[in-house]
């Protein structure tokens, strides 16, 4: 019963709720779904670290993250294997109109160092984090520290505040107390577009504020009723041009400029080199020197998705 | 000016009419018994003069000013009911019978002085920690009684005030009522089955039935129709329509001359006067064969038309003129052994015949 | 802080906010679940419905109504309440208030009329005679309170949406719970549960023992 | 073999001893009365037969099997109580009456036709339809016993079962109690406050104080000391001891002659033989010169030792070997001019001794 | 399937689910709620404070040891409950079932004991006997079921949590308006908390009289 709906597979996937709270995912499934009769595509929206923890458990067949440290460790874990990337974006700092501290137009790191001057500075507090080991806070963690600040500690300094929430509520709280915070852009267009915030993008494409997503598929060897085969399906189909193509042109209605952009053929032709070196630097696995998509041990099956 | 009124007083409940068209004043001072079968009304009246429920229709009216509002409030705080079923708060005895007095803001020394002369009066004085809900039926209604009796109210309504009391308690009680009545002229109005009770305790009676006031009236001769009325009521025989006129006044009872069809007269007492309805009852009818000099007013003579032995008594019919029913034992019967025909005498009292 | 100390101070904090969102809902629910209790009137039945419908008013769409209400732009907006302590607490009350009118009034109900009866024929004034009414049902007032602040303290919509669970300022149990959830860190989120869980039963053993003090202090 | 039995029962509540070391015998088809002051344990003892009260100590014993389990669920199908405060089910009058059959699970038909009997018996069927807690008090109590009178019981335990009951209500519970006894041969057991019910409706009597049974015997002559000591604790007039001695039998009543003290002899009817206490009422008794020859039994003569005028009323007391008192009006008194010292013959019926 | 369509199918599936929770609550927890508050016995107060406790059970919380047990890895992971809606409904049902239990014995234990000892003396067993006193208290009852129903359906975090959200299987309302919020259509989640809140006074209505005809059924 949990696995089938009449005569219908369902393919668990976790992903994490930034990716499924832009609504691309819904938009793959209407279109896998009906190529695909006998399936059903049924997404767990959580944070980041539930969303690992229920793979882990056997309670999802894939997920889709944008972790890379995490997804690290996850299929160094033995848990995952075959990880695509399929896209990619880039975070914004945002923050108030005014921009007390600014920060327009400098670079992530930069950007940060004057938020933590000013902060300190006028003792006031400045800066929202998530806070919740999501990929953005991840992200985060990877900026201070890129900044030459140690995360532990600023963490509980006057001007930074943890918001412990979800990207939409801590956009929220950015908007109404003035302070800046790192989001993904997909929430940032969306609340935009709504009239929510008023914030402003002040610090993005760059190199240190690319964001990676990836899917992996769950290790049937581990958990042995992943059903790895309908994964692997569907990645491929995300990796398609026809997934790639939905992906690409997702919210370009909506908003001016899309949300995501297909990393396969940037990946696959290595053009444009630039996006693609960082993809590469920020997002592949360095094993013994050697930068891996995904590391040959974990590659299962013959999917013919690696090149 | 009467102390409540009550004029046209209708009350009804959803489907019922409890009260219909009543009108009725109490004097300050005064007693009055609410007498009537079960669902008469009686409870309903004693609410509507406590202002614990607004008439359907019609008014009451304290001390002249009609009942709400803060008159209303008023009537409240100095009319005091105490209910048919007990009803205690879920604490114990004394604070129970201490909340009446607490309410009225009364410093501590004297709630407690009151409540315990409160409760010592219905002989409750031991049970005051107890828990007032885990008492005996009559304990409870002792409880009740206390907290009316405490607060000393200017009207206490009584709602059967002795029923669960045993004998000692409704002596008790009803000794403490004739008191507050002389001592504190606290007016009393009383609802109880006990027709006796309510001539010991009050001087007027209202009769009520289906909701209607039937008659108010001196207690002693209401409840005396009353009590006939109920005894014989299954036996409905001996009454009589005649005519009442105005006789000698012996106090306040009337001895009346009340003449019957066919020229009998009978003498009865009475204050009424004109149309009446009268019955004698059979067990208070003496036959004999000769005429009885006695405190008996009345001896008629008549001939016996019909004997009905049934077990071991025996009901004569005796034609006086009109027809007499006297019931008498088998052996008296054998005594004087009479037969149908035979020409008798029958006596009874003055206060054996009821006029209504 | 340490961890342990960290706990501390949200655990204080859950305890001190939902305890005052109670606290109102009481001051303002009780009344109303007494007056609905004790009186029949034209309507009292519509109300009730409407009441108990609003029980159902999801902690989500409580915290967005509320958030959309205290936000810079909102009617309320320049009152600067959101993500404080204090906007917590009102929207808390604000949830939990259907709750503590239901059961107040329903236990209300079901106290004898006679004992209204019983405290205006000894002299009570109307109010007089619900505070008796009150007294005779503390047992259902107690579960209401009881019933208010465990909801109120076990809600995570409105404390994650008007609350922001601002470390520090506005972090309480359920977000905290939340937090460790979604960081994964499942063992400390039940811990947080398991805290919450103690205390609220610690608070039950208080209350009912309170509720005999109580019961014993209202009558004197 | 006894129907119930109680062995040394003992029901402690908290604080309070209810009921101390009580063993008692009930046999099947025997009639009990429970009689003593307020919390002295009647209605305790009647939950405890009723099987709905566990004593704290001691046993209870249905038709020899300790009343417990199935045993305890079979007595409480067989014995059915109703309680001193009328309780009844939300809904209606019915319904409260049909409870007990339907749970019994008796088809529908059978069900309406005992509901409607039974509430025809308490005259309530006009009430079918109402809501039963919308009565009032007497109304209450009468459902009360309808309820218990559908399901016919074994075992009819009645707990002051004619409070709040008016006069008339009262006279149909007490001949349908009498005959429910003669014609079903019910086990039936009541508390009561009322001594003079007792007698009427039980064989036995067993008198409670204070939690311990003091006394049990045949109502007639428990009831008589007990009246004795309330009346003798009063100013009641006419009450004498005597001895009555078997006399000639009238149906089912007995003539019987009794010997007051100073060789006075009067005829009663009763069944009683022995120490007997009796009272004859001084409204009953007439006064005259002669001496009657009549249907009453009794004529005596005497002399007038007293003459009180009290308003209309005049108490004369007659020493006819006793002091009895007679109750006759004022202008009887004129009529017949009696003096103290007169020479006058009183004479009353049979039927108007009561015998205890 | 268009957003009416989409709408009404998640409607019907959160009133089927929590209905069922409900249900199930009632099932379990009347009995309970009718024992303790008819029976007097040592540890009973225990078992109260720690029910009432249980009323404070975040469901984040609830959600998470819930998900840990239906987990495949979980100790009744092999009965594959996981993101299916009855896994949804026994979640639902654990977390009401408190709530159920508390208000049931509160107003059991209010009616009179005597309407017991009246059914027990015209002969009914104590089942009987018990049945007539939930009758009684009818009202209570039908409050438990109404606070018991609105729980189920306005919580979230079981939803989430063992329910997953998922479209077409177990997305329902409160899942649906935490989506849609935090996906920034905050009007779509307003009319969907509108949707829910009307249904719930339409529900209220319904019980409401429903409350009638059970009382005139429960005496036939
Ligand atoms: N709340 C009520 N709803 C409907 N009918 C009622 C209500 N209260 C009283 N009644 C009806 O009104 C009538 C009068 O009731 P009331 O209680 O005044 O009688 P009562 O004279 O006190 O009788 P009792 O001697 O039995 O106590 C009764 O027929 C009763 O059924
Ligand atoms: N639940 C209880 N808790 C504590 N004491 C009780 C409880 N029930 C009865 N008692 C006490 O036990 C004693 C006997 O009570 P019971 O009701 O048997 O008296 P009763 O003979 O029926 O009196 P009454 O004539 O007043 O009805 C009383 O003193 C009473 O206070
Ligand atoms: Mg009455
Ligand atoms: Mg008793």
């Amino acid at each position: 019963y949990a696995s089938q709906i009449g005569e219908k597979d369902i393919l668990t996937i976790s992903t994490t709720t930034s990716l499924y709270d832009t609504g691309v995912l819904d938009a793959l499934k209407e279109d896998y779904e009906e190529s695909h009769p006998s399936v059903i595509l049924t997404f767990i929206a959580a944070g980041t670290g539930i969303a690992l923890e229920q793979a882990k458990n056997g309670d999802a067949d894939m997920i889709l993250v944008h972790a890379p440290a995490l997804e690290r460790e996850f299929m160094d874990e033995g848990y995952g294997v075959n990880r695509k990337i399929f896209a990619y974006n880039f975070f914004v700092i945002v923050g108030p109109s005014t921009d007390p501290a600014q920060v327009n137009q400098s670079t992530p790191t930069e950007a940060l160092q004057k938020i933590y001057d000013y902060g300190r500075n006028h003792n006031t507090s400045l800066w929202v984090s998530r806070d919740d080991k999501s990929g953005t806070n991840e992200k985060e963690k990877a900026l201070w520290a890129a900044a030459g600040m140690n995360y532990t500690l600023i963490h509980d300094e006057p001007w930074f505040v943890s918001s412990g929430s979800g990207m939409g509520t801590t956009l929220n709280i950015a908007n109404e107390r003035g302070l800046y915070t790192l989001s993904d852009i997909g929430t940032f267009l969306k609340y935009r577009a709504e009239g929510l915030i008023a914030l402003e993008s002040l610090v993005r494409d760059d190199k240190t504020l690319l964001n990676v997503y990836s899917a992996i598929a769950v290790n049937s060897t581990r958990i042995t009723h992943a059903r790895i085969d309908l994964a692997m399906d569907f990645i491929k189909y995300i990796i398609s041009e026809r997934g790639q193509e939905i992906i690409g042109s997702y919210g370009n209605e909506t908003f001016d400029s899309p949300l995501f952009y297909p990393a396969v053929n940037v990946i696959k032709t290595h053009s444009p080199e630039t996006i693609a070196d960082w993809i590469e630097d920020y997002a592949f696995f360095n094993v013994d020197g050697t930068l891996y998509e995904c590391p040959v041990q974990w590659r299962y099956g013959d999917y013919g998705i690696y090149p | 000016m009467a102390m409540i009124e009550l004029v046209d007083v209708t009350t009804r409940f959803d489907t019922t009419t409890a009260l219909e068209g009543i009108s009725l004043e109490i004097e300050p001072g005064e007693s009055l018994a609410l007498i009537g079968p079960n669902g008469a009304g009686k409870t309903t009246i004693l609410k509507i003069l406590g202002g614990l429920l607004m008439p359907s229709a019609g008014e009451v009216r304290f001390d002249g000013d009609l009942a709400r509002g803060e008159v209303l409030e008023k009537l409240r705080l100095h009319a005091t009911m105490v209910f048919q079923k007990p009803v205690l708060f879920g604490t114990t005895v004394y604070k129970n019978v201490a909340y009446g007095l607490r309410v009225r803001g009364l410093p501590e020394n004297q709630v407690s002085e009151r409540v315990l002369d409160a409760l010592g009066l219905v002989q409750m004085e031991d049970f005051a920690d107890r828990q007032a809900r885990n008492l005996s039926g009559g304990e409870q209604k002792r409880v009740n009684l206390a907290m009316a009796i405490a607060i000393d109210p200017q009207i206490l309504l009584l709602d059967e005030p002795t029923s669960y009391l045993d004998a000692l308690g409704t002596k008790i009680v009803e000794g403490f009522i004739q008191r507050i009545r002389e001592e504190r002229q606290t007016t009393v109005v009383i609802a109880t089955h006990d027709l006796f009770q309510a001539v010991r305790l009050t001087e007027r009676a209202a009769v009520l039935e289906g909701g209607q006031l039937c008659q108010v009236g001196p207690s002693s001769q209401i409840i005396r129709e009353e009590v006939e009325a109920l005894i014989f009521s299954d036996q409905e025989c001996n009454v009589f329509h005649g005519i009442a006129k105005n006789g000698t006044s012996e106090g306040e009872r009337h001895l009346t001359k009340i003449e019957l069809g066919e020229a009998v007269t009978i003498e009865a007492l009475t204050d009424t006067t004109g149309e009446v309805t009268v019955r004698i009852s059979p067990e208070d009818i003496i036959v004999s064969r000769e005429p009885v000099l006695s405190s008996a007013k009345n001896t008629l003579r008549g001939v016996i038309r019909a004997i009905d032995v049934d077990d071991s008594i025996v009901r004569l019919t005796v034609d006086v003129g009109i027809d007499l029913v006297a019931i008498i034992t088998k052996s008296s019967l054998n005594l004087l052994s009479m037969a149908v025909g035979d020409r008798v005498y029958v006596t009874f009292k003055a206060s054996s015949v009821r006029v209504y | 802080m340490t961890v342990e100390e960290e706990i501390v101070s949200i655990t204080l904090r859950s305890l001190t906010i939902s305890g005052f969102a109670a606290l109102l809902a009481t001051v303002i629910g009780l009344p109303i679940g007494l007056f609905l209790g004790l009186r029949q009137f034209r309507g009292r039945d519509h109300i009730m419905v409407i009441v108990r419908g609003l029980m159902s008013l999801p902690t989500v769409a409580l915290g967005l109504l509320l958030y959309l209400t205290f936000s810079r732009n909102g009617p309320l907006g320049f009152l600067q309440l959101l993500y404080t302590p204090l906007a917590l607490i009102i929207g808390q009350a604000v949830l939990v208030t259907p709750i503590m009118i239901s059961i107040t009034s329903e236990t209300v109900e079901n106290v004898s009329p006679t004992i209204r009866e019983l405290s205006l024929t000894l002299g009570a004034s109307e109010r007089g005679a619900a505070a008796s009414v009150f007294r005779e049902s503390l047992g259902g007032v107690v579960l209401a309170i009881s019933a208010s602040f465990s909801r109120a303290i076990s809600e995570l919509g409105v404390a994650l949406m008007v609350g922001g669970n601002l470390q520090g300022l506005t972090r309480v149990l359920t977000t905290s719970i939340a937090l460790e959830t979604t960081r994964g860190e499942i063992l400390l989120g039940i811990g947080l549960t398991i805290v919450l869980l103690s205390l609220m039963v610690v608070f039950n053993v208080l209350l009912n023992s309170a509720e005999k003090r109580v019961r014993w202090w209202l009558w004197q």
